[in-house]
């Protein structure tokens, strides 16, 4: 009798080395997968999910290794085998989905050859009929112009389609699984629905089992029969996916479920008038000749946070460039607090630079990894309040308080951080300055859901306080829904709707009527082609579910 | 016009050398008088301006002049060393680029190895020592102790071809020690450097051979550091192999180079001079074009 | 202390090269002490082969080659130190400026470069020590100033590529001056390339010289230095006497040490695995 | 093996029987030769070192030639004739000699060739040596008449200088790069600094001379290179041997070593017009602080003999033999700083391998000696490059090298009278200056050498220049070369070799 089950791990314990010492990943963890089934790994960063799903193709990355357990393919042990054997299994019985298509396609080489080159290598069929059936899978996937798509470098190519090229690649031996390993997460929302649409598809159709990782449970539970949520390497949770959305039964899985809670009706301050920046028909570009940013016309309340989003390419960040003086605007003024500022960085004073701080989507790269946190607030403090010695050590612990930081993380490094804390060091670094207007340029896309929602809070709780201002740049919905008083909607370089965001959103308000309806049509439009329209009302119900969480 | 201002510094070098031309070839038996006739007749005795002008002038004539030394015209002195230095050049290059190549996509293949290591050492020996030295090593054991290859590579316009390359054999061997470690090493480096990609996991969880990915996935990808670090090797071994020349007394642009500035003819520096400079910035040209050719990105833009 | 802690997970490679320099930098500083002889005495007859008298036998003057090769360790590697480090700070710090201030002063400065980059070095050393003469002084400093245009570009690309990170925009939108951003966001960041770039220019310096001295223009006799040394007894490797692999050998030994530290410090830089 | 021949000037030389056979013509030569640069030219005006000098005399001949025993015998004059005061001189011409391009030589071209150098806008390095002709004028076809200023018995040594080739009247410019002159070998090609190549003249005038078909003449400035062609069967010969090698280049199969002792001498010039060196104290003291034997032994390797502080060579005529040889002497050294009054000063010496190879090593050698009498010496070392420029007759104390001159009256002329251009010593002595006038045109032998003898002394004694050492000319050959007595007032058998020379 044949095993019902494709694959089985058993007690897979995986170890991964920090310096000289092995620490585990994964700790021992029990999986079992059917033909034609899709599991979801669910579980934030470092839960061992991407490691764990690797593992079923007995592949560990480097720096890593099975220290025990067994994996199972087809009554084939995996742990131990050779090389070769493994390597005959990988693309061919089993193929990967890596997150990034875009770093995972090689550069150098055309889609098709990049398609051809398992079936080819593993000596299931010559390039011709590789072709010919690379052609069927990329029409079904909705490719568009499948006959010559495939002659395409992947630059040339969208990331939505490059991700659908990449599962087209993935199922070119028609493998019996494939791992997923957060392929949507790079994505923006529209694309992320396209691709999630394929891969559905695609799997059913084959009847191919499935592993589908990701750290967002909106995508999963469209996707998935059973879902296991890992954390820490442990498993949280495991049950049918239905089962679990409707009741989870661990505090955590709850916790990842829960929707993101709105603000409150904020009170509307003094301030409520006080306009503290303004900008006036601006328009800027790189070259001299091409316009990013044409004709922007802004105003930020004081206390107030305004949203502006659009897809990437829109010029959201070119006009943050814009504000801050890193990019002198070709035409327009740009007023703050009531005094028309100097285009250009260097003509602006010391004190207009201290009331606008700048916090960056990824706290990595905008943390100098030579510096100690210490130094990292400590500057601004000394820079512009001139303030040195015990005074400023105070003043960098209250900082630290402020963003719910322990006041020891003053002698470390921002590599010996997590994400969530970096980004709360740069807000403390912004915060330093006690500014009047804070630039959050997609802030919370680098970071995990939970992790993102704390700094969301946090912002929120430090607007109170402070009656600080926020521009908040951003592709996410979810965020804008989170925390935006008002919406400014961008498309290529120019504001294309402005409006509140509360009422748009919470009145999921026809289309073409309110601000946030408008936003959906500009992100849905965009790279769409305006000639499409009825697709948009699908879409628009798939994006909402995205946004308000399942509905199944 | 990076030409321009290195012909005018050039200028300006010589000139700031101690001496001419006239005291120099006469040497110890120069007296006042005869200096002085020496440079009438050369017409050093005019101001250095106009005599750059009167050069620039003959060069944008497309006429490098006269050695100031032997009366020569400095085509005829240039063209068959240039040829020379070119043809040393290119035979290295053929036996060194290819071996660096593979010896770098080899040792990135199996890094840590036994043999990665094994050649690391060699390589970095080889540009330990000073190039002289290299070069006498090699003809202690390969002329001297084996008399396979001649120790002196003075090839001429009536040689044979195989003759010559026969002649020049010790030379490129020299050579080929001396620029192999640092493209190789590149090399390695470049692929390594790719070898930590995401598409390079993609390509091990497709199930492909290691040499495929190397030499499939990771060297297109390495291409162009690699071209880069070839391109710097070869203005080197047209521009920079003096030594080299010295040694084998091959008669390459080099040593007319050194020489010409030891007798301060300045005609002549210029005109070496400029060539080394065009060589270097022509290589650098093809170097950024292949660069962008090996690119599917640069090659075809969205 | 970190940095033991950071031996004891170097592998054997780095280990040796860690010995091999300390070896040569005990041997430099400890020179007066335990060589033999004098300097620049002359103690026996021309290439007498070793023996306990000479553990290395004699040059081709007569001194003995263990005392020259000790001081040797000790004027090339001060020299090619002393070079090294004004070739950094020279280029490192126009590579700065060019990547911070961008604009005109990259422009210039690259360009000045590049037009120095296209003349070839040796010559290029040769024709500018016919001018100034050659001490050790203008040695050095000829040397570090064509050295520079090469640390030049390291530095300005490395720079280039710090440069637009997001914590040196957040240190300009501060209002930070150029020489803050150089000192405290770029150059922090820019050291381990810098560094490993160091030890390969380091070891080029002493090969350059000994290449100029071959040409005649290299350090001051009797001032005892490798390359001066592999270039007088050049000529004994022709008869099978191997005076002159001795100081070759130790200029080989060094770079090879430099290099393998070189390695190491770039494999942990890079975090690459394997 | 190797063979040594002493004394170019002196009788005692004997054939050696091994080379005692009969010359036969046939065969290529290949020089490897240093002394050559890629901007030599082939006009006589500016010939600077060994290369170009041994090509144009492969080309070109001049009216004297200095035979191997050292004595002026006729080449293209067929004889000459002086005035009782030797100041005009009438050389007569040989008849019915070619020029290679089948001009046939007359008065004409020798009164052009000569006047080549002479003149206001003469470039050449030897118009210091024909300066005193006063007039120069053709007597008919074959008979050149020489008017000099003054009387000069030894005018027919000057006609020897390897400047003073006879070329067809008329040649100017880039035609003295074709290489016409009446010469054994006809030029086919040159590439300055590279090679030269040059084929017999069918039609030579001068009997039993230039033996091989073909002379192939490579530049190969660096000595490692020369010992590896020279090994390697690349060459034939080569010059300038490092005497640091010679010892063991003798043991190499094939190879066979030619020395030969002339005038080439080492100088340290101080200049008596400067301070410490204007106190003959100072100098004397330097000239005790030498170990001359050590630095022939250390330096040349003992091819040499060692120098008595005045230049004339053992080999020149009126070498005085009786003049004691000077020794190292650090007490003496020591009482004449004390008396200067400079103990304890540090005396600079400026060097550079360009004076003479090996330079350097002499001065730190120097420096060693000196140490031991309380002498301190600080050795400069200066580029090789514009040495002669910058540094000697401008530094106080310098290297330098001379290769002599076949005559005592030349040699002090030219480098210690008063008036002498290159008096790198700016010595004036009174006594000396009277003492060479007189000479010159004295007749009698025995009176001569007297003054001579006296001359050499007061160099020694007082003059600005110590002279540790006189060198040999040092070449190594493949043994199939065969040659008859050497010449020894150039390297390369007088720079004839191609001429004189023969395969076994």
């Amino acid at each position: 009798m044949q095993n019902p089950h494709i694959l089985v791990i058993k007690q897979l314990v995986i170890e991964g080395q920090s310096g000289s010492q092995w620490t585990p990943i994964v700790k021992g963890i029990d999986l079992t997968l059917k033909k034609g089934e899709v599991l979801g790994l669910i579980g934030e960063s470092g839960a061992g999910k991407s490691t764990l799903g690797l593992a079923a193709m007995g592949y560990t990355q480097q720096g890593c290794r099975i220290s025990s357990g067994s994996i199972q393919f087809n009554g084939m042990e995996l742990v131990g085998a050779l090389k070769s054997d493994l390597r005959r299994l990988r693309g061919n019985r089993i193929a990967y989905v890596a997150q990034s298509a875009a770093a995972s396609f090689n550069p150098a080489h055309r889609l098709i050859k990049q398609y051809a080159e398992a079936p080819i290598q593993h000596g299931l069929m010559g390039f011709a009929e590789a072709e010919q059936k690379a052609v069927d899978i990329y029409r079904q996937l909705l490719l568009p112009d499948p006959e010559n798509i495939g002659y395409r470098y992947p630059h040339q190519v969208s990331g939505g389609q490059l991700q659908r090229a990449m599962v087209a690649m993935a199922m070119a031996c028609q493998p019996d699984i494939i791992v997923f390993d957060e392929p949507t997460t790079a994505l923006d929302v529209t694309t992320q629905i396209e691709v999630l649409a394929a891969i559905k598809q695609i799997t059913r159709e084959y009847n191919t089992a499935a592993i589908y990782i990701t750290h967002d449970l909106a995508v999963v539970a469209q996707l998935a029969d059973r879902i296991m949520v890992l954390r820490h390497g442990n498993l949280v949770e495991e049950s049918d996916a239905r089962e679990m959305l409707a009741d989870p039964k661990e505090d955590y899985t709850r916790q990842l479920l829960s929707v993101r809670t709105l603000r409150d009706g904020k009170a509307l301050s003094i301030f409520d008038r006080d306009v503290i920046l303004e900008v006036e028909n601006a328009s800027a570009s790189y070259n001299g000749s091409d316009m990013v940013l044409e004709e922007i016309d802004l105003s930020i309340k004081r206390g107030r946070t305004i949203a502006l989003v659009g897809e990437s390419g829109s010029g959201k960040s070119t006009l943050a460039r814009v504000i801050t003086g890193l990019l002198p605007p070709s035409q327009g003024r740009i007023i703050f607090d009531g005094q028309e500022l100097p285009g250009k960085l260097a003509d602006r004073d010391r004190e207009t630079l201290r009331r606008m701080q700048m916090i960056y989507q990824m706290p990595d790269t905008a943390l100098n990894p030579r510096q100690r946190i210490s130094k990292i607030i400590g500057r601004p403090i000394s820079f512009y309040a001139d303030i040195n010695g015990r005074e400023k050590d105070v003043r960098i612990k209250e900082l630290l308080d402020m963003v719910e930081l322990p006041a020891t993380y003053m002698d470390r490094y921002p590599s010996e951080l997590s994400g969530g804390e970096k980004q709360r060091i740069c807000i403390a670094r912004a915060l330093a300055a006690e500014p009047d207007l804070i630039i959050c340029d997609e802030v919370t896309s680098a970071l995990d859901q939970l992790v993102a929602e704390g700094v969301l809070q946090l912002l929120q709780r430090l607007q109170a306080e402070l009656g600080v201002s926020y521009l908040f740049i951003t592709h996410d919905l979810a965020t804008v829904k989170a925390i935006a008083d008002e919406i400014i909607v961008m498309l290529n370089g120019r504001i294309v709707d402005a409006g509140s965001a509360r009422c748009g959103l919470r009145n999921h308000c026809p289309i073409g009527q309110g601000a946030a309806s408008t936003l959906i049509i500009g992100v849905g439009l965009n790279g769409r082609g305006k000639n499409k329209l009825p697709h948009l009302a699908c879409l628009l119900t798939r994006l909402r579910r995205c946004v308000n969480g399942p509905i199944q | 016009m990076t030409l321009f201002i290195i012909s005018i510094l050039i200028f300006v070098g010589v000139e700031a050398l101690p001496g001419d031309l006239t005291e120099a070839v006469l040497g110890q038996s120069a007296t006042p008088e005869t200096v002085a006739a020496f440079r009438k007749e050369l017409k050093l005795d005019l101001p250095p301006h106009i005599r750059y002008l009167s050069w620039l002038g003959g060069i944008v004539r497309g006429e490098f002049g006269n050695s100031l030394a032997n009366g020569r015209p400095i085509a005829d002195l240039i063209g068959w060393r240039i040829g020379n230095s070119l043809f040393l050049a290119a035979t290295t290059a053929a036996i060194a680029v290819p071996l660096s190549i593979l010896l770098g996509i080899v040792a990135a293949l199996y890094r840590n190895s036994f043999f990665d290591r094994a050649i690391s050492m060699v390589t970095l020996s080889t540009i330990s020592f000073p190039e002289f030295f290299v070069a006498y090593i090699l003809i202690a054991l390969l002329s001297v102790q084996l008399i396979i290859f001649p120790s002196i590579s003075n090839i001429n316009a009536q040689m044979p071809f195989l003759e010559k390359i026969h002649a020049i054999v010790l030379p490129c061997l020299t050579l080929t020690l001396v620029v192999v470690a640092h493209m190789m090493r590149q090399t390695r480096a470049a692929i390594i450097n790719i070898l930590a990609s995401p598409f390079i996991e993609m390509a091990k969880l497709k199930g492909l051979k290691k040499t495929r990915i190397v030499i499939f996935h990771a060297f297109p990808n390495a291409l162009s550091p690699v071209i880069n670090v070839v391109a710097v090797n070869l203005a080197y071994l047209v521009a920079g192999v003096v030594i080299v020349e010295v040694v084998f007394v091959f008669p390459g642009l080099g040593q007319l180079l050194v020489d010409s500035v030891s007798k301060r003819d300045i005609p002549v520096v210029q005109a070496s001079g400029l060539i080394f400079a065009s060589v270097y910035i022509t290589l650098n040209l093809l170097a950024d074009m292949l660069s962008i050719i090996s690119n599917p990105r640069l090659r075809n833009p969205k | 202390m970190a940095f033991f802690k950071l031996l004891r997970s170097s592998p054997l490679s780095a280990r040796i090269g860690l010995a091999i320099v300390l070896i040569n930098i005990a041997a430099a500083i400890l020179a007066p002490v335990i060589s033999p002889y004098g300097e620049t005495e002359i103690v026996g007859d021309v290439w007498v082969s070793p023996s306990p008298d000479h553990y290395l036998g004699t040059d081709h003057l007569g001194r003995d080659l263990f005392t020259r090769l000790v001081y040797g360790a000790r004027n090339t590697i001060a020299i090619a130190f002393v070079t090294t480090v004004l070739s950094f700070m020279v280029g490192a710090l126009c590579g700065f400026f060019a990547a911070t201030l961008g604009g005109w002063t990259d422009l210039s400065l690259s360009r000045g470069v590049d037009i120095i980059m296209a003349f070839p070095t040796l010559i290029f050393a040769l024709m500018v020590l016919s001018v100034v003469g050659t001490s050790i002084t203008s040695l050095i400093i000829v040397i570090a100033l064509l050295d520079s245009t090469r640390v030049f570009r390291l530095s300005r690309a490395v720079a280039m590529d710090i440069e637009i990170m997001e914590f040196v925009e957040a240190a300009r939108l501060r209002g930070e001056g150029t020489w803050w951003l150089m000192r405290h966001e770029i150059l922090p960041n820019a050291m381990p390339p810098l560094v490993a770039e160091f030890g390969l220019r380091f070891c080029f310096v002493f090969l350059f010289i000994a290449a100029l001295s071959f040409l005649g223009l290299g350090i001051q006799p009797p001032t005892a230095d490798w390359g001066s040394m592999v270039m007088e007894n050049a000529g004994a490797i022709t008869f099978g006497i191997f005076t002159p692999l001795v100081p070759a050998g130790a200029i080989a030994f060094l770079t090879v040490g430099v290099n393998l530290i070189v390695d190491w410090f770039l494999h942990l830089a890079s975090g690459l695995e394997d | 093996m190797e063979e040594t021949v002493t004394a170019t000037l002196s009788p005692i030389c004997v054939p050696l029987p091994a080379h005692a056979d009969t010359p036969k013509k046939g065969g290529r030569l290949r020089l490897g030769l240093s002394g050559g640069s890629t901007t030599d030219s082939l006009d006589p005006a500016t010939i600077p070192d060994a290369v170009p000098q041994s090509v144009n005399w492969s080309l070109r001949n001049n009216l004297v030639e200095i035979s191997a025993d050292g004595k002026p015998v006729p080449e293209l004059a067929e004889s000459w004739e002086s005035s009782p005061d030797a100041s005009q001189w009438i050389f007569k011409l040989r008849q019915g000699v070619e020029f290679h391009n089948g001009k046939t030589l007359d008065a004409q071209d020798v009164v052009e060739s000569i006047n080549h150098h002479r003149g206001k806008d003469s470039k050449s390095a030897a118009k210091g040596i024909v300066d005193p002709i006063k007039e120069i004028k053709a007597d008919g076809k074959d008979t050149v008449v020489f008017v000099l200023d003054g009387g000069n018995a030894d005018f027919p040594f000057i006609m020897c200088d390897y400047h003073l080739t006879i070329q067809p009247a008329g040649t100017k410019g880039a035609e003295f790069e074709k290489g016409i002159g009446t010469g054994g070998y006809m030029l086919v090609a040159h590439e300055p600094g590279v090679r030269a190549l040059t084929k017999r003249n069918p039609n030579y005038w001068k009997e039993g001379s230039a033996y091989f078909d073909e002379v192939e003449t490579i530049s190969i400035a660096d000595y490692s290179a020369r010992t590896n062609a020279l090994k390697t069967g690349q060459v034939d010969l080569i010059n300038r041997c490092d005497v640091k090698t010679v010892h063991l280049l003798k043991k190499a199969p094939g190879v066979q070593i030619v020395r030969v002792t002339g005038t080439k001498h080492y100088t340290l010039p101080m200049r008596t017009d400067m301070a410490p060196f204007d106190n003959n104290d100072v100098r004397m003291a330097l000239k005790y602080a030498i170990d001359r034997e050590q630095m022939l032994k250390l330096i040349l390797r003992g091819y040499g003999s060692v120098g008595n502080d005045h230049p004339i060579a053992p080999s020149n005529r009126y070498h005085a033999a009786d003049l004691p040889q000077r020794k190292f002497d650090p007490d003496k050294a020591k009482f004449h700083l004390k008396k200067a009054g400079l103990s304890g000063h540090t005396f600079k010496l400026h060097a550079a391998d360009a004076a003479f190879g090996g330079a350097v090593d002499a001065a730190v050698l120097l420096k060693e000696h000196a140490a031991k009498a309380g002498i301190m010496i600080e050795v400069v070392k200066e580029p090789n490059d514009g040495y002669w420029s910058n540094v000697w007759l401008k530094k106080a104390w310098c290297t330098c090298y001379w290769s002599g001159r076949a005559t005592e009256d030349w040699m002090f002329s030219t480098a210690y009278a008063a008036d002498a251009k290159w008096n790198d010593t700016f010595w004036k002595h009174d006594r000396f200056n009277q003492l060479v006038t007189a000479a010159r045109a004295e007749l009698d032998d025995a009176k001569r050498r007297e003054m001579y003898g006296e001359c050499q002394k007061i160099i020694r004694d007082e003059g600005g220049v110590i002279i540790p050492m006189f060198a040999d000319y040092v070449e190594a050959s493949s043994n199939k070369l065969r040659h008859g007595k050497l010449a020894g007032n150039w390297e390369m058998d007088g720079q004839r070799l191609p001429e004189r020379w023969w395969f076994a």
